[in-house]
C-alpha cells in the first residue's frame, strides 16, 4: 500500500476518559476509505486529530503529501522554533493553535453539523476557501493589479468548476442559508475541495439526506475520486453507502481499532458484527 | 378525543428552516414497550425532543391521556408523568449522584421512597452516591440518567439511544434493566440505533426514515423483515 | 372579555411602572441631604405606560392583529431593504453636494458638519471590527485618543504638522491595535469586549495621570493648522504665512473649517471606496467568514490570528485618523473627550446603521450627530433614545434596515 | 512605620474587596447561567446608590432616628427596588434575545446601561450627591502616630457582606431553587425537560444579582459619603475583574477574587502609585484573561468542533 496518511499509536483523553487508545492505521492513496463504528466510538475525535482541531496526548500522524511528508501532531505542538513552521508560526501555534496549517499541507474537511458561512453567498463561500491561494496584498487588490486580477480569475474558475461538479451553478449568488439541506452538504464539500486538498475528510456527508440525495452523493464521490488525485476519508453511518463506495474500511470501537479491511472482509469480521452490525446477522 | 394512552398525530417540526419530522403518527398503549429505530439523522432524537416542545410541533397533535400537550411549555410536560432519558445522557456533571437523582424527583412526593428502590435497582449508584456525576463511567452515567428519570415516578418513560457508546456487556445489562422496569408495569418508548437489541425487547416497533414513519409492526415482524435487515441490521 | 383582560394587564403593568418610577422620578435629591417631592411625575409616567399597554393588549385581541404584530416584531436576521448596485450619477451628485455644502453653512453649521464627518469616519472604522469581523470592541475610543494626542503631542514635542500627523497617527494607532489585538485574540466574544473596554479606560487614565507629558486633565494645545506653510490664523504664529494675507482676502475663521471639512470629506469618500472594495477582496471576505464561523475558517487554512489582527489594526488606523481631525477641529484636547461614553456612541452608530453596512453606518452617523442639533430641547433625552434604539435593534433587526446588494457573480462559463 | 501602612492598606483592601465581591456575584451568576456578561449590572449598582439614598432621606424625613432601623429598612427597600429593576431589564432586553447571536445581548446590555445612566442624570441631575454619615466611630490599633484604623462602617460592611455571601451560598447549595439554578447553569435544556421553569430561574438570578448590587450600593455610599451617576463604570469593570479572577461562574470565586483584587489594588495604591491603581486593576484583568481565563477556581473549557 502506498498510504497518504499514517496514524501511529494515537491516544487522546478528555477529563480522564480515554477517547482514543493506541490507534494505528493507514489510509491508501487515491481511494475512498471509511471510518465506521458505533456512536461515541471516537470517530469524530480521530477526525479532529487528523485535521488539527485536537492535540493528541501521544502518537504521530504522518501525511505523505505529493512533495513532502509531514508529521501533523508535531506541527500542532511545535517547540519554540519548529523547522517546518518558522519562528512566527511556531509561536502562534503555541499560543493560539495552528490547525489552519494542516490545510496548507493538503488536508481539508467538512463537519457533521454543516458549518457554512451562512450569510455569505455560495460563490463567496468558495472564494473564502481560496483565501490563501489568492495572490497579492491589500494594495494590489485595491488597485486591481494584473497579478491580482489573474489570481482572482483562476479562483473564480476553480469555484465554477466545483459548482458545476456539484450541480450548484444556478445558486451561485444565493446566500448559503437559502440552500436546501442537501445543497448545503454538497456546498460544504465543494468548499473543502476549493482549498485544493490531497486528503479530503468528510464527517457524515450523508446524514440528513434522503435516499435519492444519498445515491447522488455516492455517485459524485466515486467520480471525484476517480478523476482527481484525491484520497477521501469519510465517517458514515449509512452502511449501504459505505459498502458501496469505499475500498478500505477501518472500524473503531471504544477508541480502539477493532478491524481494518475491505468491505467484504469487514462484513465477515466477527468482532465488528458483535460490536456494531449486530451479532446474529452476518 | 383519542382514547389511547399516548399518541402522535401527523406531527411536523423543524429546526429553523430545516424540517425534521414529516407527518409522524404513532401510538403507545399503556404497559407496552414500543421502539423506534432509524439511521443517524433520521430524526429520532428530534421526535423525542418535539414531544417535549423543543423544537415545537408546527403542525399536528400530541395526545397524552386524552389531552393535547403539543402546545404546553417544556417544563410543564415533565409534571404530567412523562420522563425522558435523553441522548448523550445529559446528567449534571458538577452535581453529585444524590443531587442528580434529587433533580429528577423534585416534583414527586414519593421521592424518598423511590430513591430507595432506584438505589436498589442500581447498586453502583449507591456506592457512588456522594460522588460527582461527571466522574462516573459511561455506563454508570447511563444508569444515573435512567434513575433520574424514574425519580419522578413517570407513567411513560422515553429513552433516547441508551446504549450509545457503551461496551457490549454493559449494553446487555442495560437491556436487562429495561426489561425489569417494564415488568414492573412501566410503559416504555425506546429510540435505538442498536436495532437488534431494541427489536427483541419491544412489543411493537416503528421505523423512521428521513423524518417519516416507513414501517411498523411487532418487534418480531420487523426483525424478520428483509428491508429492516438490510438497512439496520447490517447484513447486505 | 378581552377588554377585561386588557384592563387587568394594563393595570398590572401600570402598578409595576409606578413602583419602578416612584423613588427615582418622584423624589429629587437636593443639597444638604434633603429632597424635593414631585410625586405627579411617576404617576404621569406610569399612566402613560398603562395606557400604552392597554392599547397594545386590547389591539391584540383578534387573531389577525396578533399575526400582524407577530410579523412586525418578529426578529429578522436579514436587512429589510437590499439596495441594488448604486447608480453612478447619484454618487456623483452626492459627491458634488458634499463638496459645495461647506460654503453654504455658518461656522456653527460647519462645525457640526465636521463633527458628523468625524463620526462617519469613526463609525466606518469600528464597523470593520464589529460589523465585518464580528469582534466587539468597546474601547475604540482609545485609538481615537491616540490619534488626537499623536497630533497634539507630536506637534508640541516633535514639530509634527497636520499632513505629517495623519500617517503617523494612523501608524501609531494601527500599532496600538496590533499590540492590543495580539494578547486578546485568544478571547472570544464577551471577554474580548470587556478587555477592550479596560484597554480604552487604561489609555484614558494614562492621559489623565501622566501630567508631565500629556498635561493631564488640563489637556494640551493642538498646534495651529499649517498647510504648505500657510496658516489659518489672523496673524502668523508658527512661522508660516496666514492664508488670507497670501490670497489677499479678508480674514475669516471659516477658512480653517472649509479646509478641514474638505480634507475630511475626501478622506471619508476614500474610506467608503476602500471599504466597498474591501468587501470583495480576500481580506474583507475573510473578515466576514470569520464572523460567521471561526472553526470553518480554520479548516479552510485561514489563519484567524492574522485576519483578526488585520481587522483590528485597520479599524484602529481609521480611528487614529479621525482623532487627528478631531484635534485639528478642537484646537485643544483633554481626556474628557475620550470616555467610554464615546465608545458606546460609536458602537450605537454601527449598530443602528446595521452591522456591516457601510451605507447604514454613514447615515446613522449623520443622523445621530444632527438629531440632537435639530431637536435642541430634546437633546437631553438623546442618550436614552440611543440606548433604547440599541436594545430595539437587537431585539428586532440585528442586521439593520438597509444593506447594499452583495457582489454578483456571473454563472459558469 | 511601613508595617502599619501595610496593615492599614490590607484592612482597606479587604473592605473594598468585600464590596467588589458583592457586585461580582451578579456578574458571575448571570454569566454562569446564560454565558453572557450583564453589562448593565454596574448601572444597576449605580442606581441602587441613588435608591438607597432616596429611601434613607425619606425615612429620616419621617423621623426615624435609630441607625440600625434606618440601615435595615433602607437595605430592605433598596434591595427590593433594585431587584425589581433587574427583573424588568431581564424581561425587556435579554429574554427576547435568548437564541440570538452572541453579540446581540451584549449590545442590548450596553443600550440598557446608557439608558440607566441617563435616567439617573435626567431624574436626579448630574451633580454629585451626598449621604450623611450616621454611623461614626473608629477603632484604632497602635499608638497615636503609628496605628491601624478600622471604622465602624468598615466593620459593618464586612459583617453585612459576609452575611449576604453566606446566605447566598446557602441558597445556592442547599435549597430547591439553588439546585434548579445549578442545573440550569449546567444544562438548560435538560433542566427544562426535568420540569424546571428555566425562564423563572434566570429571572430570579437577575433579581438576586441586583439585590446584592444594592447591598454593595448602600455600603459604598455609606463608606464614601458621596456618589454620582458615573460610579457604575469603573466599579463594574473591577467587579467583573474580581469575577474573572475567582473563576467566572463560581460564587466563592467571586468573593475570593474580590478580596484578592481589593487587597492587591490597595497595596499597589499604597506602595507604588495611587493614580494608577485603576490601570493596575484593568491590567490584572487583561493578564488573567490571557493566561488563565478560567480564573483561580474555574475549569478550562474544551472547544467543541
Amino acid at each position: 500500500m502506498n498510504p497518504i496518511l499514517r496514524v501511529e499509536n494515537l491516544s487522546i483523553e478528555f477529563g480522564g476518559i480515554v477517547a482514543l487508545n493506541q490507534v494505528n492505521f493507514q489510509i491508501p492513496r487515491n481511494q475512498i476509505s471509511a471510518l465506521i463504528g458505533p456512536n461515541g466510538a471516537g470517530k469524530t475525535t480521530l477526525f479532529n486529530c487528523v485535521t488539527g482541531f485536537y492535540r493528541p496526548r501521544e502518537g504521530k500522524i504522518f501525511l505523505h503529501g505529493a512533495r513532502q511528508t509531514s508529521e501533523l501532531c508535531g506541527l500542532l505542538n511545535p517547540g519554540w522554533l519548529s523547522r517546518d513552521l518558522g519562528l512566527l508560526q511556531s509561536l502562534q501555534a503555541r499560543f493560539f493553535g495552528g490547525s489552519h496549517v494542516l490545510n496548507h499541507l493538503g488536508v481539508a474537511r467538512t463537519f457533521q453539523n454543516i458549518r457554512l458561512f451562512q450569510q455569505m453567498s455560495v460563490m463567496e463561500n468558495l472564494l473564502v476557501a481560496q483565501h490563501t491561494k489568492l495572490k497579492g496584498n491589500l494594495f494590489s487588490g485595491l488597485f486591481n493589479t494584473q497579478a491580482y486580477v489573474n489570481s482572482e480569475r483562476t479562483a473564480l474558475e476553480i469555484a465554477r468548476y466545483w459548482l458545476d461538479f456539484f450541480e450548484l451553478s444556478p445558486y451561485l449568488n444565493k446566500l448559503a442559508a437559502e440552500l436546501s439541506y442537501g445543497q448545503q452538504r454538497r456546498l460544504e464539500i465543494a468548499r473543502a475541495l476549493c482549498t485544493r486538498p490531497q486528503l479530503l475528510c468528510l464527517d457524515e456527508p450523508a446524514a440528513g439526506l434522503n435516499p435519492q440525495e444519498t445515491a447522488e452523493l455516492s455517485r459524485l464521490l466515486q467520480r471525484l475520486c476517480a478523476q482527481s488525485q484525491l484520497s477521501i476519508l469519510l465517517i458514515e453511518h449509512d452502511m449501504r453507502l459505505v459498502m458501496e463506495i469505499s475500498q478500505h474500511i477501518i472500524v473503531l470501537d471504544h477508541g480502539e481499532v477493532i478491524a481494518i479491511g475491505t468491505p467484504a472482509q469487514i462484513q465477515q469480521h466477527p468482532q465488528v458484527l458483535a460490536a456494531y452490525l449486530g451479532t446474529e446477522y452476518g | 378525543m383519542d382514547k389511547s394512552f399516548f399518541s402522535l398525530q401527523e406531527v411536523e417540526s423543524s429546526y429553523g428552516r430545516l424540517p425534521v419530522l414529516h407527518k409522524v403518527s404513532l401510538q403507545v398503549q399503556q404497559g407496552e414497550i414500543v421502539t423506534l429505530i432509524g439511521a443517524n439523522g433520521a430524526g429520532k432524537t428530534s421526535l423525542l425532543m418535539t414531544i417535549f416542545g423543543n423544537p415545537r410541533a408546527t403542525h399536528g397533535h400530541i395526545y397524552w391521556q386524552g389531552k393535547d400537550i403539543a402546545h404546553l411549555p417544556t417544563h410543564h410536560i415533565a409534571g404530567l408523568g412523562i420522563a425522558l432519558v435523553p441522548e448523550g445522557r445529559r446528567i449534571f456533571p458538577a452535581m453529585t449522584v444524590a443531587e442528580n437523582l434529587a433533580m429528577g424527583g423534585r416534583n414527586s412526593v414519593y421521592a424518598s421512597v423511590d430513591l430507595e428502590k432506584i438505589l436498589e435497582m442500581f447498586p453502583r449508584l449507591k456506592e457512588r452516591f456522594k460522588q460527582r456525576a461527571g466522574t462516573l463511567s459511561g455506563g454508570e452515567q447511563q444508569m444515573l440518567a435512567i434513575g433520574r428519570a424514574l425519580m419522578s415516578r413517570p407513567q411513560l418513560l422515553l429513552l433516547d439511544e441508551p446504549s450509545l457508546g457503551l461496551a457490549p456487556l454493559i449494553v446487555k445489562q442495560l437491556f436487562e434493566i429495561l426489561e425489569e422496569i417494564a415488568k414492573q408495569g412501566m410503559t416504555i418508548f425506546l429510540v435505538e440505533q442498536n436495532a437488534n437489541h431494541a427489536l427483541k425487547l419491544a412489543d411493537r416497533a416503528y421505523v423512521l426514515v428521513n423524518g417519516q414513519i416507513e414501517l411498523s409492526g411487532t418487534g418480531a415482524e420487523l426483525l424478520d423483515n428483509p428491508e429492516v435487515k438490510r438497512a439496520y441490521l447490517g447484513s447486505l | 372579555m378581552h377588554l377585561k383582560h386588557a384592563l387587568k394587564d394594563a393595570l398590572l403593568v401600570g402598578v409595576l411602572a409606578l413602583l419602578l418610577f416612584l423613588p427615582m422620578t418622584g423624589i429629587a435629591l437636593a443639597e444638604n441631604y434633603s429632597f424635593n417631592a414631585r410625586l405627579h411625575v411617576p404617576f404621569l409616567l406610569a399612566g402613560m405606560v398603562m395606557l400604552g399597554r392597554f392599547i397594545f393588549s386590547y389591539a391584540l385581541h383578534t387573531y389577525h392583529s396578533r399575526q400582524w404584530v407577530k410579523r412586525l416584531i418578529h426578529r429578522e436576521d436579514r436587512p429589510r431593504f437590499i439596495l441594488r448596485p448604486q447608480r453612478h450619477w447619484i454618487l456623483l451628485i452626492l459627491f458634488i453636494f458634499g463638496l459645495v455644502l461647506p460654503f453654504t453653512l455658518s461656522n456653527y453649521g460647519l462645525n457640526t458638519a465636521i463633527l458628523a464627518l468625524i463620526y462617519v469616519l469613526l463609525g466606518l472604522g469600528l464597523n470593520i471590527v464589529v460589523g465585518l469581523a464580528g469582534l466587539l470592541d468597546l474601547g475604540f475610543v482609545a485609538f481615537y485618543a491616540v490619534g488626537a494626542y499623536t497630533f497634539a503631542l507630536g506637534g508640541q514635542y516633535f514639530g509634527l504638522g497636520f499632513w505629517g500627523a495623519i500617517p503617523v497617527a494612523a501608524a501609531i494607532a494601527a500599532l496600538c491595535g496590533v499590540l492590543l489585538g495580539f494578547p486578546v485574540l485568544r478571547l472570544h466574544g464577551d471577554y474580548l469586549a470587556i478587555v477592550t473596554l479596560g484597554f480604552g479606560e487604561i489609555i484614558r487614565l494614562i492621559l489623565t495621570n501622566w501630567i508631565e507629558v500629556t498635561g493631564g486633565p488640563n489637556g494640551v494645545q493642538v498646534p495651529t493648522l499649517q498647510v504648505f506653510g500657510f496658516e489659518f490664523t489672523r496673524i502668523a504664529k508658527a512661522g508660516g504665512v496666514p492664508i488670507h494675507e497670501y490670497l489677499g482676502v479678508a480674514y475669516s475663521t471659516a477658512y480653517r473649517y472649509w479646509f478641514l471639512y474638505l480634507v475630511l470629506f475626501l478622506v471619508v469618500c476614500a474610506m467608503i471606496f476602500v471599504l466597498n472594495r474591501l468587501r470583495s477582496l480576500p481580506i474583507g471576505r475573510a473578515w466576514e467568514a470569520l464572523r460567521e464561523d471561526e472553526i470553518a475558517c480554520r479548516s479552510l487554512g485561514i489563519n484567524p490570528v492574522t485576519v483578526k489582527l488585520s481587522a483590528f489594526s485597520m479599524g484602529a488606523m481609521v480611528g487614529g485618523v479621525a482623532g487627528v481631525f478631531f484635534a485639528a477641529q478642537q484646537g485643544f484636547i483633554n481626556p474628557t473627550s475620550f470616555t467610554f461614553f464615546e465608545s458606546a456612541l460609536i458602537l450605537a452608530i454601527v449598530v443602528l446603521g446595521g452591522m456591516g453596512s457601510t451605507l447604514g453606518v454613514v447615515l446613522a452617523a449623520i443622523v445621530l450627530t444632527l438629531l440632537p442639533e435639530v431637536l435642541r430641547e430634546f437633546s437631553q433625552y438623546r442618550i436614552v433614545l440611543f440606548g433604547g434604539l440599541m436594545v430595539l435593534m437587537m431585539v428586532w433587526r440585528p442586521r439593520g434596515f438597509i444593506s447594499l446588494q452583495r457582489r454578483q457573480f456571473e454563472g459558469a462559463a | 512605620m511601613t508595617a502599619y501602612i501595610l496593615a492599614q492598606q490590607l484592612v482597606n483592601g479587604v473592605v473594598l474587596g468585600a464590596i467588589y465581591g458583592l457586585i461580582a456575584v451578579g456578574y458571575t451568576m448571570v454569566y454562569g447561567i446564560m454565558g453572557m456578561i450583564n453589562f448593565a449590572h454596574s448601572e444597576i449598582y449605580m442606581l441602587s446608590a441613588y435608591l438607597s439614598t432616596i429611601v434613607l432621606a425619606v425615612l429620616v424625613y419621617w423621623g426615624i432616628q435609630s441607625p440600625l432601623v434606618l440601615i435595615l429598612l433602607t437595605l430592605g427597600v433598596a434591595m427590593s427596588m433594585t431587584a425589581l429593576y433587574g427583573w424588568v431589564i431581564e424581561r425587556l432586553a435579554y429574554r427576547p434575545l435568548r437564541d440570538a447571536p452572541r453579540l446581540a445581548p451584549l449590545i442590548s446590555a450596553i443600550g440598557i446601561s446608557l439608558i440607566l445612566q441617563s435616567y439617573a442624570v435626567l431624574t436626579q441631575g448630574a451633580k454629585t450627591k451626598g449621604i450623611p454619615t450616621f454611623i461614626e466611630g473608629v477603632t484604632r490599633f497602635g499608638d497615636a502616630v503609628n496605628n491601624v484604623q478600622i471604622s465602624n462602617i468598615q466593620v459593618l460592611i464586612l459583617i453585612i457582606a459576609l452575611c449576604s455571601m453566606v446566605a447566598l451560598n446557602f441558597i445556592i447549595q442547599h435549597t430547591a431553587f439553588g439546585q434548579a439554578c445549578r442545573a440550569t447553569q449546567q444544562d438548560r435544556g435538560m433542566a427544562e425537560i426535568l420540569g424546571i421553569n428555566t425562564d423563572k430561574v434566570i429571572s430570579l438570578v437577575f433579581v438576586i444579582g441586583s439585590a446584592m448590587a444594592a447591598v454593595a450600593g448602600l455600603l459604598v455610599t455609606m463608606n464614601y459619603g458621596s456618589f454620582d451617576f458615573n460610579i457604575g463604570f469603573v466599579m463594574g469593570v473591577k467587579a467583573f475583574t474580581a469575577a474573572v479572577l475567582g473563576g467566572i461562574g463560581s460564587l466563592t470565586g467571586a468573593m475570593l477574587g474580590g478580596i484578592i483584587l481589593g487587597v492587591s489594588e490597595s497595596l499597589f495604591a499604597g506602595l507604588v502609585n495611587s493614580d494608577y491603581k485603576d490601570v493596575f486593576a484593568f491590567s490584572l484583568l487583561v493578564i488573567f484573561l490571557i493566561f488563565r481565563p478560567s480564573g483561580l477556581l474555574g475549569k478550562p473549557e474544551v472547544e467543541k468542533v
